[in-house]
């Protein structure tokens, strides 16, 4: 475990072309890590998650992407992602492939991935023509009772980035509240980087608890705010208005890349990020 | 009588189809508050799960999104979302889990996936979600929608979740375990599949509506089932309830949110 | 959820013939709910679980199991089950088919079970002759990369007991520390009935802990001290010396038989069994 | 210097072989000792996983079984066994895992299951338990083992866990991820694999220890590697450490239980 910067970890970890998951099911999702993968210009990603949401909307409408593997991409509760559906439309900024599955399928395959088993399965893709669009969902039969069962490919992303409560100084990782998938998705990738809310010399005790011990995580960068607008349970309340404002501000591409300017290329770090965004509201 | 709306009616009558105890797996929005306003009625011991994988929820708001701290808060206990998905939808321990979508056909096959073929869509929805499964395994399945000849169309342009098919036992052989559409709860009324074709027909009217407006606004020919009831409209205190959640659920979404110094 | 005296929940959910799952990894093992099943005479059983250890040496001694399936039968840091072998070794007091599995194999088909899913599969049973000894332990392939994968048949228990700290009024079970494959376990049963330390109005609150809500749990019986002489994490700790002097008691069938009489058989419940064992210190 | 008891030099022998902040899947006995040992001396940083789904456990006292309650009071976190499993040993996480055996052959295979045919075994064993995982999925393997001519076979009666399988590479073939074993610690010294046949050859002798009694010791023809050397003999901090050890823990497991009023 090495403990960097955002900069530094995400400079290190998250190359051109690389598979990337920025996990996060509306709970402690790693927005400060992806304005920093936009900061950084990065290219030709492979983007996974199972609910890409603003940050991924982001992040396609800034050119990273060359391909998205999920399960939902909208803004929860409140429509559509503009960049997402612009690229998926219209091919704009750039063609988006499409890797698309349900949520109980990338479980399943993120699952796969932690446990190093080539596929994952589930009594899933009953009766929907996602199996005729999307060649990786096939099936298996059961050498036992002979029934067919839905299976999709193991997701062992290059590098997982996680936002979490907190970490230890030897690089221990403890987070709780809705976890979704990101400890699978963690425990899949090749590198795990967890940006956290603080760092402490020993975490709480909890005997059963959630944690990524030191020795799967890759880095650790400390970032208080790391998940706004997002949030993280027992720090900061998810900012459901933002979400709502998000709308009007990414649905022409003008807006946005104006918003994004500002907002993201035009600050250093997370800490200028939420001071620009005081400055705005 | 209080004056009511067609949208709170939606909420009303979804909420009167659950039961005390029942277990729901429940989607943002109208389903959201049709299973909170049975909690808070005639339902107190109703168990809410969130896909997010908080099991018997209480919130005391509406969350915005489906993991809302609030729906942490106030859990029994909150597990990975992969073990929601295995352990309890899949292993069929789901009672009723609620369904939107952009279109619906008269099987109650969904689709939220596109509009126009997939590989060049005109609209590009945000997907399956956790619907395809839901649709699958869950005991049965409560679909949610306003209707429109747009929304309600006599063939999906892409079918994402499985309703009966095309009808006539046809979802029974496809390995779809949960009994499939109960009820489409819409915004003239209910429909319910009829035995044997398996046909959503009209067999509810709101007070107020009619079989007219039904059918101008499905956009296949409607059939209406024989013992068709017109339902009560709302009461004072499904009304006064759903009201106080909802404005209850503006106050506490309306407060900025403090990063921690 | 039903709240009820262990004798009656064994009555009314362990009968003759049956699968029964009493889980448990050193921690937390049913102990109480295994001397109700020897006491209210259970024949033909089919005992699953990953380590057997006393209580089902207990179990197969008198007569109640026909089959088991297993992992690792054995007194942990001690040495043999000495009526598990008598079983295996010379068909005493009853012949004892066995489907033998490993660690993870049995883990596996725990998971597949509380998933429904018709078989687990894991990268295991690598160069064991435990594949020809077992025709229930397969193969599937991968139908992305061709590869071969482990495959064993779900295990679904007709009824799965297991011992927890606490539970509420509601029925909804807390448990906490070495946790097995206790969860995975219950969930994989038809019916789940648990034991508990002590029944509280509400349990402490702990977002991420581990709990089986009350509309999974079959039954729930109030038996304090009911994994004794194994433990419950936060109420007692496990007799090391207990496991220990079981080697004598249980070296022959007599001395096993006369103990067996006069600690479980000639006692009326728990209760009474931890009395009787007092007075024997 | 302290006197010493073979046993005391097996643990040591193997302590001496970890490295600090290595992650070591612990069994009971031998190997727990060896692994505590090197945790109090050399290798403060080490990870000691058991398969109870304890992970990083810093146990004061050793426990008697897999699972005793020091281990969970005293880890970083307790995950389910299955999760162990999976996603730590299956997953290539664990750098060295430790292996006991009724009967080892020459490629390092174990038996722990019966001796005897399977179906009518003249002696039962416990059986597999993690084993046949552990020893394919570790990076590397450390058997510990008391040798005699009936535990050191020249043929297994059950191969309950992969070694080197017929050696001269058959385990590369095999589906076994892990580097299989790399050292059987015995009472006498120290086996490890020779470099083309695999097969176990002696490279380390305890102080005291000769070769002819090693050979008399082991049911094949044992090879003995060219380069042999002689083990320094446990220091005074490695036998007090050890010794202090025992003793917190037979002081520890002397308490009587007392149950809860």
């Amino acid at each position: 475990m090495q403990l960097l910067s955002l900069r530094e970890a995400i400079a290190e970890y998250v190359t051109d072309g690389a598979c990337v998951a920025l996990e996060g099911f509306t709970h402690l999702i790693p927005f400060a890590a992806g304005h920093e993968i936009i900061r950084q210009g990065r290219r030709d990603l492979h983007l996974v998650r199972m609910t890409p949401d603003l940050v991924y909307d982001q992040m396609i409408g800034m050119g990273c992407a060359r391909r998205l593997t999920f399960s939902w991409g909208g803004n929860p509760g409140v429509g559509s992602l503009h960049r997402l559906r612009e690229a998926v439309e219209r091919g704009r900024p750039k063609p988006l492939e499409l890797d698309e599955h349900t949520h109980a399928g990338m479980a399943a395959a993120y699952c796969a991935g932690a446990a190093r088993l080539p596929f994952g399965m589930l009594r899933g893709y009953i009766g929907t023509d996602l199996v005729a669009a999307n060649p990786r969902i096939r099936s298996v039969e059961c050498p036992f009772t002979g029934e067919r069962i839905a299976a999709v490919p193991a997701l062992n992303p290059d590098v997982t980035v996680l936002h979490a409560q907190r970490a230890d100084r030897q690089g221990n990782v403890a987070l709780h509240g809705i976890v979704g998938a990101q400890r699978e998705a963690g425990l899949a990738a090749r590198a795990l980087v967890v940006t956290v809310e603080e760092i402490v010399d020993t975490l709480p005790p909890a005997m059963n608890s959630i944690v990524l011990p030191h020795w799967v995580v890759s880095a650790v960068a400390h970032c208080p705010g790391g998940a706004y607008p997002a949030y993280a349970q027992g720090c900061y309340g998810r900012d459901n208005s933002f979400y709502q404002r998000w709308d009007a501000i990414s649905r022409d591409r003008t807006g946005f890349q104006a918003w994004m300017e500002r907002h993201v290329l035009g600050t250093a770090d997370h800490r200028e990020f939420l001071a620009s965004l005081q400055g705005a509201a | 009588m209080t004056a009511w709306t067609r949208d709170e009616m939606m909420t009303v009558a979804a909420a009167r189809l659950l039961w005390d105890g029942c277990v729901c797996f429940v989607g943002i929005g109208l389903p959201s508050a049709a299973c909170n306003l049975a909690r808070l009625t005639h339902a107190p011991g109703i168990v809410l799960i969130y896909e997010s994988g908080t099991i018997g929820t209480r919130p005391d708001v509406l969350p915005l999104s489906i993991g809302d701290g609030e729906l942490a808060d106030t859990a029994s206990c909150v597990v990975p979302l992969p073990e929601i998905f295995a352990y309890y939808l899949q292993a069929g321990r789901v009672d009723v889990g609620f369904l939107g979508a952009a279109q619906v056909d008269r099987f109650g096959n969904l689709n939220s996936t596109v509009i126009g073929p997939y590989e060049s869509p005109s609209t590009r929805l945000p997907g399956a979600g956790g619907a395809p499964e839901i649709a699958a395994h869950a005991r049965q399945t409560f679909v949610m929608l306003k209707a429109t000849p747009r929304s309600f169309v006599p063939a999906l342009d892409f079918r994402t979740s499985a309703g009966f098919l095309e009808g006539h036992g046809s979802r029974a052989l496809s390995g779809a375990r949960g009994g499939g559409p109960r009820a489409v709860i819409t915004d003239f009324g209910i429909l319910t599949p009829a035995a044997v074709s398996q046909e959503l027909e009209l067999s509810a009217l709101f007070a107020g509506a009619t079989a007219e407006e039904a059918r101008a606004a499905v956009g296949w020919p409607l059939l209406v089932a024989e013992e068709g009831e017109t339902l009560a409209p709302p009461s004072d205190v499904e009304v006064s309830t759903l009201r106080a959640l909802h404005a209850r659920t503006r106050e506490a979404h309306s407060h900025p949110v403090r990063l921690p110094a």
